[in-house]
């Protein structure tokens, strides 16, 4: 599952004219920033496997290694939207299976 | 004699969950999902509910029997005992702070309490005793309120789970959002509380033998293998939300009391047996 | 609130002027009689420290156990828990001095190992720890002669526990 | 301060079935705490009982006997009243004792 995310990952930066305005690094603040949102927005339906994903990204950022910061960084967003997508489906999907509703 | 009946639980699982009933009431979820665990075990006693895995597994219970025979808890719920006696620099004791003196009161917890319009757990009333003396209150999930706990649990052996929901649009919304989340699927894994306790209870989850939710809340706080020492009920959903990859939310929030408020409800009429063993 | 411990280690200190005993770490409350303390020099070092089963047995015994079935072993089949496995030994054999009890995989085998004086009868209850699947042996002495049952038990590590 | 040990002993007809619980750790050195350094090995080595002065039963315990240790055993020679002694010592030198009368 990592070995795909790498690849687009590794894709995208090189597609990316250098001369775009933020470097690899300002696409990371980015996707990071956006992956904190959404885990917040799960609010009870937080996934522990996402602040994992978070905590990887932040400590490989920290130590410069912007590649595997960046695949974190987008990992921890899909699983926090998937978290999300949980949480806004079990508003109602509970009830299908509630004994006694 | 209590062999887990593999047909049965097949069955049981094949049961058609009952249709979800438009706005049951506490009592109506509460005999309906009796009758369900009931139709899924029906050569386990009622009482015996409260054993959970135990009263499915004759080998599991083999091994539980034995352990209770000297139960490793014994320390701590003497050690409970203690610190529940002694009083605090005010020289008060925790008696001061509950009904009949605390002792033989457990099955009333968690009850709901209409001027604050919350879930009043055991654990949570210990802490605001402390509180309301001066002292500073215990951590939740382990150590001396455990012991407490557990001391106090000791008294109410044998008496009748007895959760009240009042007709108070705040009790009810407590209720439900209890059973809420008990229903809801979350963590990576997507399962909720039901997919193991209501739906699959019975069956093997790799090494380990599924209890089912009918008494769950009547053996605590455990003494588990697994952690050496006895632990609270806020402790075991913790665990349980993080096995599922699910962040845990702090003990005693207000989802997990209210959780603790449905879950205990629906053990209504079972012996309380805690402090208890546990793998 | 002093921590229960601590009341108890501070305890310890004060009733223990009489033996400089290193102090272990206060959770165990330290009563010292010396006087009635068990000796401890008999305690089979060498073969609490010996991987596998039959090298263990011989450091114990200096001779082979033989297969015997006078010996009655309660043990689950799946353990709940290898942090706690209810095991019990029993015999018909006659004039037992000693039982052993000894876990095939752990990192050292020998588990316990008990003295069963005149008049104590051949049996014994304990709770030991198991670290993987493997044979628990019992070995029990008889009329001088070393003899054995052996018994598998499933144990898993982890799990919710259900 | 409570005793480290809880003793049940109960005689009938000539055999006295004696159970015990003891308070101890057990650490068996092949642990790691949750900072991840080893948690040295901790455990009881031997714990007696002995009846009018004499050992009726020797335990001699390594570090994979569980926590808060259990043990039963049985034997004669003794009636209800006698009083019995029950001792233990760990690696670390440290020990309890305590009385017990037979039911």
């Amino acid at each position: 599952m990592n070995k795909p995310l790498l690849a687009i990952g590794i894709s995208l930066a090189l597609s990316v004219p250098l001369a775009a305005q933020g470097g690899p690094k300002e696409d990371f603040q980015e996707v990071y920033a956006k992956a904190q949102s959404t885990h917040q927005d799960a609010g009870n339906f937080q996934w522990t496997i996402t602040s994992d994903r978070l905590k990887a990204a932040k400590s490989a950022a920290d130590s410069g290694d912007h590649e595997k910061a960046m695949a974190m960084a987008k990992e921890a967003l899909k699983l926090a939207e998937e978290s999300v997508a949980q949480r806004k489906k079990q508003k109602e999907a509970w009830r299908q299976v509630a004994i006694g509703n | 004699m209590l062999k887990a009946k593999v047909i049965l639980v097949a069955l049981g699982a094949a049961l058609a969950v009952p249709q979800a009933l438009a706005g049951a009431s506490p009592e109506e979820d509460r005999k309906e999902s009796v009758e369900y665990f009931k139709q899924m075990f029906p050569d386990v006693p009622f009482e015996e509910f409260v054993n959970g895995q135990y009263a499915l597994n004759e080998d599991r219970r083999k091994q539980w029997e034995s352990m209770q025979d000297f139960p490793p808890y014994e320390f701590a719920v003497a050690e409970g005992q203690e610190l529940f006696e002694t009083p605090f620099a005010n020289g008060k004791t925790y008696a001061s702070c509950f009904e009949n003196g605390g002792i033989g009161i457990r099955q009333n917890y968690p009850y709901f309490d209409t001027e604050k319009n919350e879930v009043i757990t055991l654990e949570l009333a210990i802490n605001r005793c402390r509180e309301a003396n001066g002292e500073e209150p215990l951590k939740w999930k382990k150590g001396a309120i455990a012991s407490i706990s557990a001391y106090m649990a000791s008294t109410s052996q044998g008496k009748p789970i007895n959760i009240k929901v009042p007709d108070d649009p705040e009790a009810l919304a407590a209720y439900q959002d209890g059973k809420k989340f008990y229903y809801s699927r979350r963590g990576q894994l997507n399962f909720s509380c039901a997919s193991c306790h209501v739906q699959n209870p019975g069956k093997w989850i790799r090494a380990d033998f599924l209890s089912p939710a009918l008494g769950q809340p009547a053996n605590f706080p455990v003494h588990r293998a697994k952690w050496g020492e006895l632990g609270t009920l806020h402790r075991r959903f913790a665990g349980c939300n993080n096995n599922v990859r699910a962040e845990p939310l702090p003990a005693q929030s207000e989802e997990y009391r209210n959780l603790e408020y449905f879950l205990t409800y629906m053990s209504n009429g079972l012996p309380v047996v805690g402090p208890a063993t546990r793998p | 609130m002093i921590d229960q411990r601590r009341r108890g280690f501070l305890k310890g200190v004060l009733g223990a002027g009489v033996a400089g005993f290193a102090l272990g770490s206060g959770i165990v409350p330290l009563r010292v009689e010396a006087a009635t303390a068990p000796d401890a020099s008999d305690w089979p070092q060498k073969a609490f420290r010996t991987p596998g089963v039959d090298e263990t047995i011989s450091e114990l015994y200096g001779m082979e156990a033989t297969e015997s079935d006078q010996i009655t072993m309660d043990l689950p089949t799946i353990a709940q828990n290898g942090a706690v496995v209810p095991v019990t030994v029993e015999t018909a054999l006659p004039n037992v001095t000693s039982i052993a009890l000894l876990v095939a995989k752990n990192p050292n085998a020998l588990a316990a190992y008990f003295d069963i004086p005149d008049g104590t009868l051949p049996f014994v209850s304990n709770r030991l720890k198991m670290a993987e699947t493997t044979d628990v042996v019992a070995v029990v002495i008889s009329d001088g002669k070393a003899y054995k049952a052996t018994q598998n038990v499933k144990v898993t590590v982890g799990g919710c526990g259900g | 301060m409570a005793s480290s040990i809880r003793v049940r002993a109960v005689e009938n007809n000539g055999v006295t079935s004696l159970k015990a619980l003891v308070r101890h750790p057990m650490d068996s050195g092949f642990v790691k705490d949750s900072a991840g350094n080893v948690i040295p090995a901790h455990f009881i080595k031997v714990l007696t009982i002995s009846h009018n002065g004499k050992n009726v039963f020797v335990a001699n315990w390594g570090p994979a006997v569980s926590k808060d240790p259990f043990l039963e055993c049985r034997f004669k020679g003794a009636k209800k009243g006698d009083e019995l002694t029950i001792s233990w010592i760990d690696n670390e030198g440290a020990s309890d004792s305590t009385t017990a009368t037979i039911a």
